[in-house]
């Protein structure tokens, strides 16, 4: 068997009273797109936000890149590879979609602490980023304020930011949200050939995307993992259909 | 050194914290519910002394001009709101500063302009004139007990309007969730100018209780503003609870800083050397305290919800 | 660079601020030249905020520790240059300007660097309060220390020197204090528009974004706050000289909100906006306190008006909304 | 007698400083008209203004502008007075760090520079010049006379002043001239408004006598806490502490106080009387300690100028030196460091027909000039 890129092991978070996590262990694979699913207040951002390093846990393992990263900080495990979306687009808005994307390629590059050369004539930093936007397919809008994107561009955007990062996994929170039929349908053909590059963690509610793409789907309720498989097993799983899928399957 | 010496400057720093809790109060809660940082605080302070000292000298009741001091800095503050401060909620905090300092200018050359350069003359009541003798041999003046007696009433008071009411209710609800309270159907533009008037009424009435025992004069809200700011940060920015104890903590400190840190130096100094570097120290100490505090809980002892 | 019309009207602005000196002394009025070089070194000390409050969007209320250490700089260097006294480790002082000016710009670089590396663990209103907080240390102390004067302040009795000039007269000053801001306005714009810079604005506008790529916000954030320290530090210095005296209203909480006021009156994160606004903030104070008593009253009011209805500041009016790139 | 001769002496000069000079006068007055200070300085300025509408002369102008307590402020104003309003003499600031930051560079520039009030040692000792002189005192003088006064009948002294330069100056010129032994010596912060803590350790210290010095709205907190604190220690202070300009609204927790002053409004002179009832009618106020001390350095300028052109610094300054005027204080005139040699006396402060004011009991010193004047070469 490959080593998993990314291995969750055993992890638990407390709010309080509140279970948040409770002994989840999940595992990422080499060229695989592992899809965790649930419904809301199930405690999928709790556990996204646990991997990225927004939140810390309270006991529990957390392997990247064969490294503990569980008690490192954001910034840390992003460069180590960890590429992410949002389920709400993170983007620096002032700036044009193509600063934004330097941005990833400079810190992807580690030299943020240059003070002199104006990035905008850096051709290394344009060059790169330019190539990213043109793989999410945003050339002709890369010189817009990231204000005024789309919804859907801003996705694409963060994509080409986890992109020029040179991710070694993908953490993608709801992509689809927000999008209309036609983008995500574009939307998910692109992460069908993302995958190539990257193993993707995706978290999803739209069950066409996710039963399209997903080579194993994880089924959290309650903070805890009730199923791993294969798209057929999840469907065929008792325990998923009265606990979640119900008319979807 | 006697314990009773001790004990009474324990009371002063109790003292010192109260008078910084009813300043500390209104400005905790404003943030609290509206999310808004008022530098202009101190100045309704200076309002609510001078209302006091106006109205004590013309009537020859310093508890009509109490009254007064209520009304005047509550009359302000809701003026200040329907002018001013609600077109700052939806500003950065940077917008909140800038518009509040400009107004600390306007209330502070305004004051001036209406009353003159002289401080004025506000004196204690007779009925809280003169000291009381405490266990210990000591003598304590009354009027600051009552302002202790005064402190705990207000904090009283809050924790029911807060717990118990319907505006505590909607108070709170404005706290956790700004976008909640308008679905439910409250009133937010007049919520907000009520609690904007109410913590211009606290820092009025701590103005007139505190101008009888200082000077009632132009400026003389800025230094405690600074140290309300300590206090409430110290406690966390829109907790009362972490008000009261910022702002206990903050007066003790600081009386005991006073007290001890020339006298600790004087073991290893000159007692004039001493005198000076413990006085430079002890107005440097709540300062290093608040540091450290934030360094180790950078959102204060009670964080609240938002901030 | 490319001829906007922010470029346009920066020119002017450096354009106008050089004439009026040249102006004065032609009509005889030298005292004019005295104001330019207020504006142009208030100017320097809020480019120095704008690094930190416009570009990384830490609203520092305590810049006035920086510049009354930049001015204590000057006036104890000066001071030990006098008396002869050595200062430290047997180091002597100096009237050298540029001494003075290395030596503020790593004393303020290096304070800055302490305050900001514990302001920074807090963010919002409590970075706010806790920049004051420290500026309010430092004012204290600089009011009970005895050796410099204390609340008294220090003297500088003749202007330090710089080689080849005679800095007491008047323009010359001005030249050397114009000659550092326009300095200092190209290391803002060079800043700017590097990766450092990119990473910093990024840090204000999205901190979660800039943690995302693999940026560590605090390091960008320290290193900014401590440029912007330097450079306010810088200011002091010059400030010292210009008035030949430094004291502790240098370090007071009201000459923190004056910096943010310069800078929201030109334009947060503009490169020009220290100056435009140091330039209305000097000309109001002098025609205001000119014409009434009660000008602070005045001087508030206009300062309401711009914070409330013109909000990008003079250069916003003038040259509409600041791009990125 | 010798009460109407001083009349008429007065009326004498009077009359001939209402000539021209010999060359127009331009004053610069700079001082604190806004701000929590703005009292002492509106009094500076309506006593200069007084005297210099008494002199009635037409060659003099005065132009005011205010520093609002900030010295960069003063700073700038003074440049501006002097290169563009091309003044010849500067005048009028109230405070020490202000005069600090104007006077030496003024000097240097060549104009006088004559105070009001501010005298910090600094400018009285080594680093006297000739074209600065002080008409008010040096700031020590007041504290030392409480000294002095304080070895009559007290022997354990409490001494306290604010933690900043004039307040080190106040409690080192105490010393000087107290011989008496000291309970504690302490420094509080600038701008403190509350004394609960030192009020405790006068209580607990055993001392027979309270020395304070704490100007404006500090000393009106500390007097008003302490008459409520129980303590029965008399208390005492330099004149400052009970001026007029905090008197009314320190109220009758000041009666009884102890100051030294060289001037009070019961002085018995004509000079004194007629300051009195011409500052009354103008400002329907009584005057406090800074209005005769800037009536005084304007009724010097106007004499210098009567005499001599402030062009010719040397003569002007002469002139101004032999300081040719009728002071309110009664004797008056100029030591060697251009600081004034006068009589200081204790004064109590006494509520009078519902008016609280400074009542005078004795005389401390006679002809009393100050410590550093023998730094002083000119």
């Amino acid at each position: 068997m490959v080593e998993p890129v990314l291995q969750i092991s055993n992890l638990v978070k407390n709010f309080g009273a509140l279970r948040a996590t409770d002994g989840v262990t999940l595992d990422l694979r080499p060229g695989e797109i592992h899809a965790l699913i649930g419904p809301n207040g199930a405690g999928k951002s709790t556990l996204i936000h646990q991997i990225c390093g927004t939140l810390r846990q309270d006991s529990g393992s957390i392997r990247f890149a064969g490294q503990d990263i569980g008690s490192l900080g954001v910034a840390d495990r992003a460069r180590l590879g960890l590429g992410r979306t949002f389920q709400v687009s993170s983007i620096a808005p002032d700036f044009s979609g193509l600063r934004n994307v330097m941005l990833a390629v400079q810190a992807k590059q580690g030299s943020s602490f240059r003070f002199f050369k104006p990035v905008m004539r850096d051709m290394s930093l344009i060059n790169t980023a330019m190539a990213m936007l043109e793989r999410v397919g945003l050339t002709a809008r890369a010189r817009i304020p990231a204000a005024e994107l789309s919804h859907g561009e801003r996705r694409q955007l963060e994509i080409a930011m986890a992109l020029a990062l040179g991710s070694k996994a993908f953490l993608l929170d709801e992509p689809m949200a927000g999008m209309g039929p036609e983008g995500s349908k574009s939307l998910t053909r692109f992460l069908d050939t993302l995958r190539q590059e990257a193993p993707i963690l995706l978290v999803e509610h739209d069950m066409d995307a996710v039963f399209a793409l997903a080579d194993r789907i994880s089924v959290l309720v309650y903070g805890r993992i009730i199923a791993t498989g294969t798209v057929e097993e999840i469907r065929r799983d008792p325990t998923v259909r009265t606990a979640y899928l119900g008319d979807h399957a | 050194m006697t314990l009773a010496l001790a004990l009474e400057q324990l009371l002063n720093g109790l003292q010192l914290g109260v008078m910084l809790f009813l300043m500390a109060a209104g400005l905790t809660l404003i943030f609290g519910v509206m999310g808004l940082i008022n530098l202009a605080h101190g100045s309704l302070y200076m309002v609510g002394a001078f209302a006091c000292a106006t109205v004590a000298a013309w009537t020859g009741s310093f508890w009509i001009g109490l009254i007064a001091s209520l009304a005047a800095a509550a009359a302000a503050g809701a003026i200040v709101e329907l002018v001013v401060i609600r077109r700052l909620y939806d500003r950065d905090h940077l917008d909140q500063v800038l518009a509040t300092f400009a107004l600390i200018l306007m209330f502070s050359e305004g004051t001036r302009w209406l009353f003159g350069s002289f401080p004025l003359y506000l004196d204690i009541p007779p009925l809280l004139q003169g000291a009381v003798a405490l266990p210990g041999g000591t003598e304590y003046p009354v009027y600051r007990l009552a302002i202790i007696l005064a402190g705990a009433i207000v904090a009283f008071g809050l924790y029911l309007l807060i717990s118990r009411t319907r505006l505590g209710m909607r108070i709170r609800a404005g706290e956790s969730d700004r976008e909640m309270i308008g679905a439910l159907g409250v009133d937010i533009r007049t919520l907000y100018t009520v609690v904007f008037a109410l913590g211009a009424a606290l820092a009025g009435f701590a103005g007139a209780m505190v101008g009888a025992l200082q000077s009632v004069q132009v400026g003389m809200g800025e230094p405690v503003l600074i140290l309300a700011f300590v206090v409430i940060v110290i406690g966390g920015i829109g907790s009362i609870k972490g008000a009261l104890l910022g702002a206990l903590l903050v007066g003790v400190t600081d009386t005991m800083g006073r007290f001890l840190l020339p006298k600790i130096l004087a073991l290893f100094v000159a007692p004039a050397q001493a005198g000076m570097i413990g006085g430079a120290a002890a107005s440097m100490l709540i300062y290093i305290v608040m540091a450290v505090i934030l360094a180790v809980k950078p959102r204060g002892l009670f964080p609240a919800a938002h901030a | 660079m490319i001829l906007t019309r922010e470029n346009l009207i920066n020119f002017i602005l450096a354009a106008m601020l050089l004439a009026v000196p040249f102006a004065a002394n032609a009509l005889g009025q030298p005292f004019y030249s005295t104001l330019a070089t207020r504006i142009a070194i208030l100017a320097l000390a809020a480019t120095g905020l704008n690094l930190a409050l416009g570009l990384g969007g830490l609203v520092s209320f305590g810049h006035a520790a920086f510049f009354g250490i930049g001015g204590y700089v000057a006036g104890i260097l000066a001071a030990h240059a006098f008396s002869g006294d050595p200062l430290l480790f047997g180091l002597s002082g100096s009237k050298q300007m540029w001494v003075i000016w290395i030596v503020a710009v790593i004393v303020s670089g290096l304070v800055g660097l302490a305050i900001g590396a514990i302001s920074l663990r807090t963010s919002g209103v409590y970075f706010i309060m806790i920049t004051l907080a420290f500026a309010q240390m430092v004012y204290y102390f600089a009011i009970s220390w005895p050796a410099y004067g204390g609340e008294d302040g220090l003297s500088i009795l003749v202007r330090n020197q710089f080689p080849g000039v005679n800095t007491m007269r008047p323009l010359t000053f001005f030249l050397i204090c114009y000659v550092v801001l326009l300095l200092a306005l190209s290391l803002f714009a060079l800043i700017r528009a590097s990766r450092f810079g990119t990473a910093l604005q990024a840090a204000r506008q999205n901190e979660v974004r800039v943690a995302t790529v693999g940026i560590q916000p605090y390091r960008i954030r320290l290193t900014g706050f401590a440029i912007s320290a330097a450079v306010t530090g810088l200011a002091g210095a010059l400030f010292a000289d210009l008035n030949r005296f430094v004291s502790p209203s240098m370090l007071s909480w009201h000459m923190s909100g004056e910096l943010i006021v310069l800078i929201i009156l030109g334009g947060t994160g503009r490169l020009f906006g220290p100056l435009a606004g140091a330039a209305l903030y000097v000309i109001f104070e002098f025609a205001l306190g000119g014409l009434t008593e009660r000008w602070q009253f005045f001087l508030g009011l206009i300062l309401l008006v711009v914070v409330l209805f013109a909000r990008g500041g003079l250069l916003g009016l003038l040259a509409g909304k600041a791009k990125h790139g | 007698m010798k009460k109407m001769l001083a009349a008429a002496t007065l009326a004498l000069s009077m009359s001939t400083t209402g000539m021209a000079f010999a060359e127009p006068l331009k004053i610069g007055m700079i001082t604190t008209l806004s701000g929590g200070g703005a009292g002492l300085g509106i009094d500076t300025r309506d006593g200069f203004m007084l005297a210099i509408k008494n002199a009635g002369n037409k060659d003099i102008t005065v132009v005011t502008e205010d520093d609002a307590q900030k010295p960069e402020l003063a700073v700038q104003i003074a440049d501006k007075m002097i290169q563009s309003d091309k003044v010849d003499i500067l005048t009028g600031i109230v405070w020490s760090n202000l005069l600090m930051a104007v006077a030496p560079s003024a000097v240097a520039q060549g104009k006088f520079y004559v105070s009001t009030n501010a005298a910090p040692a600094a400018l009285a000792g080594a680093n006297c010049n000739k074209l600065y002189f002080n008409a008010a005192y040096q700031n020590d003088n007041l504290h030392e006379a409480m000294g002095e006064y304080a070895n009559k009948g007290y022997k354990k002294m409490f001494i306290l002043a604010p933690n900043y330069p004039a307040g080190k100056d106040s409690l080192t010129g105490f010393k000087r001239y107290y011989k008496g032994q000291l309970a504690a010596e302490v420094y509080t912060q600038v701008g403190q408004t509350d004394y609960a803590a030192e009020i405790a350790q006068m209580r607990a210290s055993g001392a027979d006598g309270i020395f304070v010095f704490l100007p404006g709205g500090m000393g009106i907190a500390f007097m008003k806490q302490f008459a409520q604190s129980g303590v029965k220690i008399p208390v005492m202070g330099p004149g400052f502490s009970f001026s007029q300009d905090v008197l009314p609204a320190i109220g009758d927790a000041a009666v009884g106080a102890k100051a030294s002053g060289q001037w009070a409004p019961d002085f018995d002179n004509a000079a004194s009387k007629k300051f009195l009832a011409d500052f009354q009618k103008e400002y329907n106020r009584l005057p406090s300690i800074y209005a005769v001390q800037a009536y005084d350095a304007a009724q010097l300028i106007v004499a210098a100028a009567s005499k001599a052109s402030v062009k010719n610094a040397d003569a002007f300054g002469a002139e101004l030196k032999k300081a040719d005027i009728q002071s309110p204080r009664g004797k008056f005139k100029f030591n060697t460091n251009q600081h004034p040699i006068q009589d200081i006396y204790l004064t109590e402060v006494v509520k009078q027909n519902g008016v609280i004011t400074n009542k005078t009991v004795e005389k401390i010193f006679a002809d009393h000039g100050d410590a550093y004047a023998k730094d002083c070469k000119i």
